[in-house]
């Protein structure tokens, strides 16, 4: 380790600190010099200091290197908590508004989570952070247009769950698509009085 | 969606407005005057750019109320008037002031909201949510989902909902418009010749249409074709048909 | 606080701070309390010395009671660097009109469009979807009276976003009725008897 760095910047502990809790995944030392604007070995240095700093304070959770980039994550020792909080603290259904996310993800995939919101009608933001952490979803691709939208799509272990060798297996809803002309009449905000292609609750 | 901002971009709504007039003219110290807020809210309603209907008559309704305080308020003889007429006319009034004073309690709540959120922002939550070595424990969410279960759900996400219909029932409907009132005024005082204010209203109860008779009655008076009595301060007033039947009775066009 | 707590158990405090790691929303502190085997007042006052202890050690991250539960969050003054990291973090204002809105339903709740119109003077149809939308706000129950109309609410995602506990946690409304200088300036603009004697203008 260099002498500059024999006592931690406060400010880079931080701002690492802050990042990393609010990654959904692990975050690579280049991106992580990038945000700081430090050397990615800076970054390296740093980052197994704080991992050690919290070993030794007897936190709850670590700092770890994993997948090539950083992450907090819980501590080994704690697992049985976190089991039972796992167990415990999920819905053991799907919710028909997940179910419904879900559809609209494995029909139109790959989707952003805009795209979503706008047939869903709601953010599926909540919704989607379960399908994601229990794999049913998982991020694609990055969408080429402005923004680089994240694009979700479904994963292999949806299709197991659903006991069906391929996306193209999934029932068709070709037949079901509304035509033009009630599109357009919502788009106006009319009231349509038409059959609707609801199916029945489930 | 947010078609009222683009149309009006300086008041959300009629209470905004009347609200933004009122507490302005009090800067200009004592004389605010009813008289100048209704002139200068009909003004500021006049300069709006063509509106939506729903919104217009929001506007035009409190117009009304105002047009409707401010035409008590030309009616001679104040002191010794109908009791029930001038307590409805308090109550007119303090259901305004309430209105206005509950905007005005909302909108510097939305201004500590707004900080809130601003302060909010600037942390952000945890979601990663448990390692991957938890995936197992997870109960598996999908246990005895089908495929068709899964199609008959993306069709009812995807179903198109019917738009809400826009529920008026706040806004009282103005049934009254000048030009109606002036037809069945007239048809009226052909008949009766003479006739009273109280008679010519009698059976109405909608405040609104009072006002717009009364404005009816003006404006005959104006085209020469009635003339008005009134012997007393808040007496009644007597409506005397002065008989111009040949050519057809038009209105102008009201500022409110 | 009690004195048994005036140390705090070291093994509760870890396993406190590996289960709110792997939340995904805001944890109750009556599943803590499950969780760990130790009443929820013992949770309540082991998160706020834990939040404490984050704060004066200078974390980059901070407990905090937000929508009736506990979270780890990024400390507000690493705004930047966490926003440079979250593309898609920057979460779209809300206009005037829709907080307005918003204050109204979250001070009456529960009440109908209806109700909020009559407030505010316009229709709040398209502001109320945008809300809704967002999950600020839902439907929470019909009114017994005739014709049952919809009534509103907010949700604990309006409470994340104003970053408060509970809806007890905003300030008094009591605060906000505006002094006697408004109320009188409102009612001389809207005096009905005055004297002078201005002829009518129709």
């Amino acid at each position: 380790m260099s002498d500059a760095e024999n006592t931690l910047d406060p400010e880079i502990v931080r701002a690492l600190e802050a990042i990393l809790l609010v990654a959904m995944e692990p975050v690579s030392p280049v991106l992580l010099a990038q945000l700081l604007e430090i050397s990615q070995t800076t970054v390296e240095e740093v980052c197994e200091r704080l991992a050690e700093t919290y070993e030794s304070a007897g936190h709850g959770f670590q700092l770890v290197k994993i997948a090539g980039g950083f992450r907090f994550q819980s501590h080994p020792d704690l697992a049985p908590y976190v089991e039972r909080f796992v167990l415990d603290g999920q819905q053991a259904r799907v919710s028909s508004a997940a179910l419904e996310t879900l559809a609209i993800i494995a029909y139109k995939q790959p989707l952003s989570r805009t795209q979503i919101a706008a047939i869903r009608g709601v953010d599926p933001e909540a919704v989607m952070r379960t399908l994601q952490a229990r794999g049913y979803i998982t991020e694609v691709e990055r969408d080429d247009g402005p923004g680089q939208a994240v694009m979700f799509g479904t994963t292999p272990l949806f299709l197991e769950r659903l006991g069906i060798a391929s996306i193209e297996h999934l029932p068709s809803i070709a037949d079901f698509i509304p035509d033009a002309s009630v599109v357009e009449a919502l788009e106006r905000g009319l009231r349509v009085e038409t059959d609707d292609v609801t199916a029945p609750e489930v | 969606m947010m078609k009222y901002a683009v149309s009006t971009p300086t008041f959300e709504g009629p209470f905004d407005l009347l609200l933004h007039l009122i507490l302005r003219q009090e800067v200009d110290i004592h004389e605010v005057s009813l008289l100048n807020i209704v002139t200068q809210y009909l003004e500021e309603v006049a300069r709006m750019p063509v509106i939506d209907l729903d919104l217009a008559t929001e506007f035009l309704l409190i117009a009304a109320t105002l047009i409707e305080l401010k035409t008590r308020r030309l009616l001679p003889g104040k002191d010794d008037g109908d009791l029930d007429e001038e307590l409805a006319l308090w109550e007119e009034r303090d259901l305004l002031l309430a209105r206005l004073l509950d905007c005005k309690t909302f909108k510097d709540v939305a201004s500590v909201f707004n900080d809130l959120v601003s302060r909010a922002d600037l942390s952000f939550p945890r979601m990663a949510g448990p390692e991957e070595r938890f995936a197992a424990l997870m109960p598996d969410l999908l246990e005895g989902v089908s495929p068709l279960r899964l199609q008959r759900a993306y069709l009812r996400a995807a179903a198109p909902k019917p738009p809400k219909v826009i529920g008026l029932e706040h806004v009282a409907p103005i049934r009254a418009s000048v030009a109606d009132a002036l037809v069945t005024v007239s048809q009226q005082l052909r008949l009766d010749g003479r006739t009273t204010f109280r008679k010519l209203v009698t059976g109405i109860n909608d405040r609104i249409e009072i006002v717009v008779r009364f404005l009816a009655i003006l404006e005959l008076f104006k085209q020469g074709r009635v003339d008005l009595d009134q012997v007393e301060r808040f007496g009644d007033i007597e409506v005397i048909w002065l008989g111009v039947e040949e050519q057809e009775i038009s209105i102008d066009k009201y500022e409110g």
